[in-house]
């Protein structure tokens, strides 16, 4: 691994992106071109994943849907409770924050892909399924959290002032949330397309397949540039925001991805056994945080919660914390587990 | 007032700022009392009790509607009777004012 | 109004609301009437005597703008006689209101 | 033509965009997208069918010109007659809906040429020219049917109340729009981009046409799966509307298909005597229903009729119909044709 | 007005068409002053003492904002007397007019 | 060099962009489309030139640099003194005119280098950074010009009215113009993109370049067709506004270009002694004229100017001439240089 092969042109361009927006530029991406690339990657992720999964046994897969539920339902947990008791962040941030870090980023992925292809290296099918699986659940432990938090205080209110009116009201809104939520993570669009063209990319045969690739795989990696050179600039845009967010969250917003990737590596590592590529993607799953589905939930599960936190936290700290140092220290971490165990 | 009296029709005209999905329902209760004109701008950012809502972040896309009807004062008591007790559930803001309808285009209010 | 007086020159605020592609027409009648000032918004949905104008229906694209001028009474009527003829023919809507003008900014009516 | 050769990616997405939109998903396309995937779309068309008609004589596509001209100027009146004397449907309405039913739809006819390509079956290179005659024809039918039911009303209102005013009135407008139109028909963008692309694509030469074929052409398969996803979520849009449709009109835009499609098929395979897949493709032609230039047209010169009708039908009804059942039917039909007559 | 007195709030409606850059200063001084509710439009073109500004122009993009604020007439006044100094530099209008705010919705102005 | 060679796919595109405009059809690209495709124009320039320079030295590219500020210095001030004592234009006016002819247009460069590509010559890397340097020099000149003429008008009114107030108040806000402007030369988004994607292409290693190719590389031509096809419709829409720009400025938009063309085909051809694709790049570069940095450059900077004159004489103007008539001329006289002297 030289020096000029983790010079991945794609996480260039999001450097680029941060320092276009550092010094103030007035380089601006349109906001459809943003939704329009997202559209394209989700579909080609999909359609490539789908095609790798009909070369392996659907029984398989059963350890990868597994740690992904494992992953999505334990790191927000963890994530709360160290918000929580270390942090004493309050406890509706905290929910809302902790969702995020149970989610993924499918920008972080697709850089990681980018990275292991640029230096060579094979991964397994396995983590783009984990990718599609790993969106929902975060969301539903954030509302759980949520209204957990929401019964404490109103207890609290509650033995100070009188009866939990608030409380007795907001839990009939739960279960109706809850349900919200569940379907939510059903039909939210980039979940959709992730699955219905992993779906497509397993159905089609070889020739109409290699019709779509052009289009669908080969111009992939370069698209993938435009799209972090964006995400660059969105990064950049949020620095600004950190003495909002506080140094706590900020310190958080660095370590909490490299627990989410210590979890993610030893489960790809000793319980998957995956190769070192396929190790490296399961660890960066494991230590991405979510910018696409969950933000939207959360304002609407915990509207109580300051949006400005989670985003911040999500696109200024953790994925370009991920992109530029979290990729191949994982990747390196994988490579030195399976050398030494 | 200096304009001729004849040239105009005293109107009011109320404006309505909701979240962009609820628009459907306000569209209905419009026609169910028989409001025959409103135009709308989508794409409206704000700040309100619920804080920023903000049509230009990507990752956060929260957009209002603007709707204006210019109608008589009689459909503008209607329709505020009708809405006001929907927006407090679904939050927004309801404005009234005087306008004057200028004569010359087909009637629509 | 408790506003003082000298900080404000009461104007009256016309809003019109016609089909997007008339607009150059009653840009040029603003300009031969010499108004110093308009504003407009575009991609406008709105529904009137003519049925709907949905500005997001991408395989019947028909928008309004929104035209906004504050001007003195004396331009207003003057550009009210001008363009409700106009209108008769065209469609859309022209709405008169009182405003007042915030003295501050380099003068624009 | 076993099952998955049938399973045409560009199909499956535009399932996966119906479903999208069934189950409520919030996915969404950036309606500029749309746009510039039609775009991109026409001028590949256009080049494409520019490049293969070098190879004909001018003279050779005459006999295609003509069946174009036939298919727009004839369906609209068959369509009418069927909506007035069997459905009843008023004559404003009838005449809107009839001239949609005489123009095509490129993305029918695109759906159409991936599923050859898929199967692998080679067709002439006249039905291009025929998408791009048979935009305008039908425009001008719809205008003059309008312009007839409005003398009838008119004279039927005449008998009872008096002098004809309206008709008079509307009989001056009726030929500065038709000159409108005829001038639109030529000037209509998509018609525009069509044709141009084609003469372009008929002069350039081999080199130069080979360095634009990279973006024209090997990517535009996939670029379709994009277009017909988004095409598929239109179509879910407006299955809602169907009641207020009416059952006679959601009939008719089955059968009115097969009508034309009947139509199509035995001029193609007995007149123009194209191969089974030029054959299909002239069959699509006649099938598919506007959704580009007419909408537009009929809404400036057939004011009276509900735009929500033709639309509803043309891209609820016409269009997933023929994507979703049409096209195998139509080419099984040709061949079936083709071995036995 | 013959809408009932108390199903209504008297309010000043502030209008204020600004460079798009600007907003982020009036936004501040809105925050300042402790206004709890506003609501801007994007994209929005006008013409005024600095010429032409072009919102559709894709090689000289300018565009204005254009902000509503429903507030007390007494904020009203302290806002009007903060910016009125600062569009002298900035350039832009600020109007002014009467509305009724409808009850209904959580209060926020 | 036959006729079908020189009939460039972007150039016929143009052409039909501006049929378009004028026969008043009502295509139209969304204006997101626009700015997209500029992106990624931009950035594939950027990486390809990158990475031709990896395979110069560095000091083998000084007068290709000194070249770029010669020109971008000495064209405006031409340019200048031709308005004002040729065709007495108003001093603001020449000023702010006269920096965009000092200043270049990347979709000049690019149908240029689509223009060689189609007849297969080469050409050095040098010029595409001359086109990222080339795009700053003359908004200083701009500036500078506009101040100079501020002072003179002022000292005009200030012999017959008094003090010259207006010019002491310009002074100051002149040098923070000044230094705003260089700052803003810096960090404008297009010339950030190029000079980004620049350092990206020329770092990178070749697998990774490999990778990104396909998208930058190979599609790029077919790219520039559709943003000539859009150029074409924006130049066209200028057209009816030569009357309110005058004769003089109309005759001046075609000599200024050419004006600058003599200089860049002397400079390239017996300074830099390129090759004759070379010369004939560094030629377009000098004939060109900005439209995307210098127009809002100098809407700041000289607000006194009518934009409707620079942008219609750029973009209405000097870009049609270049694209239909000037490159081939260019690369004639480049030719026609490179065998007789
Ligand atoms: N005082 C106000 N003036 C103008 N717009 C307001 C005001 N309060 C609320 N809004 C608008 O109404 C939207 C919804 O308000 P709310 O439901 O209170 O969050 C906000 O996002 C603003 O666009
Ligand atoms: N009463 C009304 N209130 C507000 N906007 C109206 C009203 N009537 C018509 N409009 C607007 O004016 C446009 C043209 O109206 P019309 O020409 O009557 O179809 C409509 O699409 C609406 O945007
Ligand atoms: N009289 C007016 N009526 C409506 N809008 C105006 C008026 N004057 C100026 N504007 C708006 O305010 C913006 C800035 O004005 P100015 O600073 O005078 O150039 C203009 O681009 C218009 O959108
Ligand atoms: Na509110
Ligand atoms: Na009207
Ligand atoms: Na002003």
């Amino acid at each position: 691994m030289s020096i000029s092969s983790i010079l991945v042109p794609a996480v260039l361009f999001f450097a680029l992106g941060m320092f276009a927006c550092i010094i103030k530029s007035d380089l601006k991406f349109p906001p459809d071109m943003h939704k329009m690339i997202v559209i394209y990657l989700l579909v080609g992720i999909g359609l490539h994943g789908g095609k790798a999964l009909t070369e392996t046994s659907m029984s398989s897969a059963i350890p990868a849907v597994m740690a992904a539920l494992i992953l999505g339902f334990g790191l927000p947990i963890v994530a709360y409770i160290i918000m929580r008791f270390i942090g004493r962040i309050d406890p509706m941030n905290a929910a809302a924050i902790a969702a995020h870090y149970g989610s993924v980023s499918a920008g972080t992925y697709m850089t990681a892909v980018a990275f292991l292809n640029g230096i060579n290296v094979e991964y397994e099918a396995y983590p783009v399924i984990m990718l599609a699986i790993m969106e929902s659940p975060a969301i539903i432990i954030g509302l759980i959290l949520a209204g957990y938090s929401r019964r404490v205080l109103a207890a609290q209110q509650g033995g100070i002032g009188g009866t939990a009116v608030a409380g007795g009201g907001g839990h009939g809104d739960q279960k109706g949330m809850l349900k919200h939520l569940v379907i939510e993570s059903f039909t939210n669009g980039s979940i959709l397309l992730l699955f219905g063209s992993m779906a497509i990319g397993s159905i089609i045969n070889e020739p109409n397949m290699t019709k779509i690739e052009p289009f669908f795989d080969k111009i992939f990696m370069g698209a993938l540039c435009l799209f972090l050179l964006d995400m660059g600039m969105e990064a950049g845009k949020r620095i600004s925001e950190f003495k909002d967010v506080g140094i706590f969250l900020v310190i958080f917003g660095i370590v909490m991805p490299l627990i989410g990737a210590s979890a993610g590596i030893l489960m790809g590592h000793f319980w998957l056994q995956y190769s070192i590529g396929g190790v490296t993607l399961v660890t960066v799953l494991a230590a991405s945080c979510s910018y696409i589905a969950v933000p939207p939930a959360m304002r609407l599960a915990v509207p109580e919660a300051n949006p400005s936190f989670y985003l911040t936290m999500s696109l200024g700290l953790t994925f370009p914390f991920n992109v530029l140092a979290g990729i191949p220290l994982y990747y390196a971490s994988a490579q030195w587990l399976a050398h030494n165990y | 007032m200096i304009l001729e009296r004849d040239a105009i029709v005293p109107l009011k005209r109320v404006e309505i700022i909701i979240d962009d999905e609820d628009f459907d329902e306000i569209q209905k209760i419009c026609r169910s009392l028989d409001i025959r004109g409103y135009t709308y701008l989508r794409e409206v950012g704000g700040f309100g009790s619920r804080g920023k809502r903000q049509s230009e972040e990507i990752f956060l896309h929260e957009k209002n509607i603007l709707i204006i009807i210019a109608c008589t004062e009689d459909q503008a008591e209607k329709l505020v009777k009708t809405i006001s007790g929907r927006m407090k559930e679904i939050g927004g803001i309801c404005l009234i004012s005087d306008c004057d309808w200028v004569k010359g285009p087909t009637i629509s209010y």
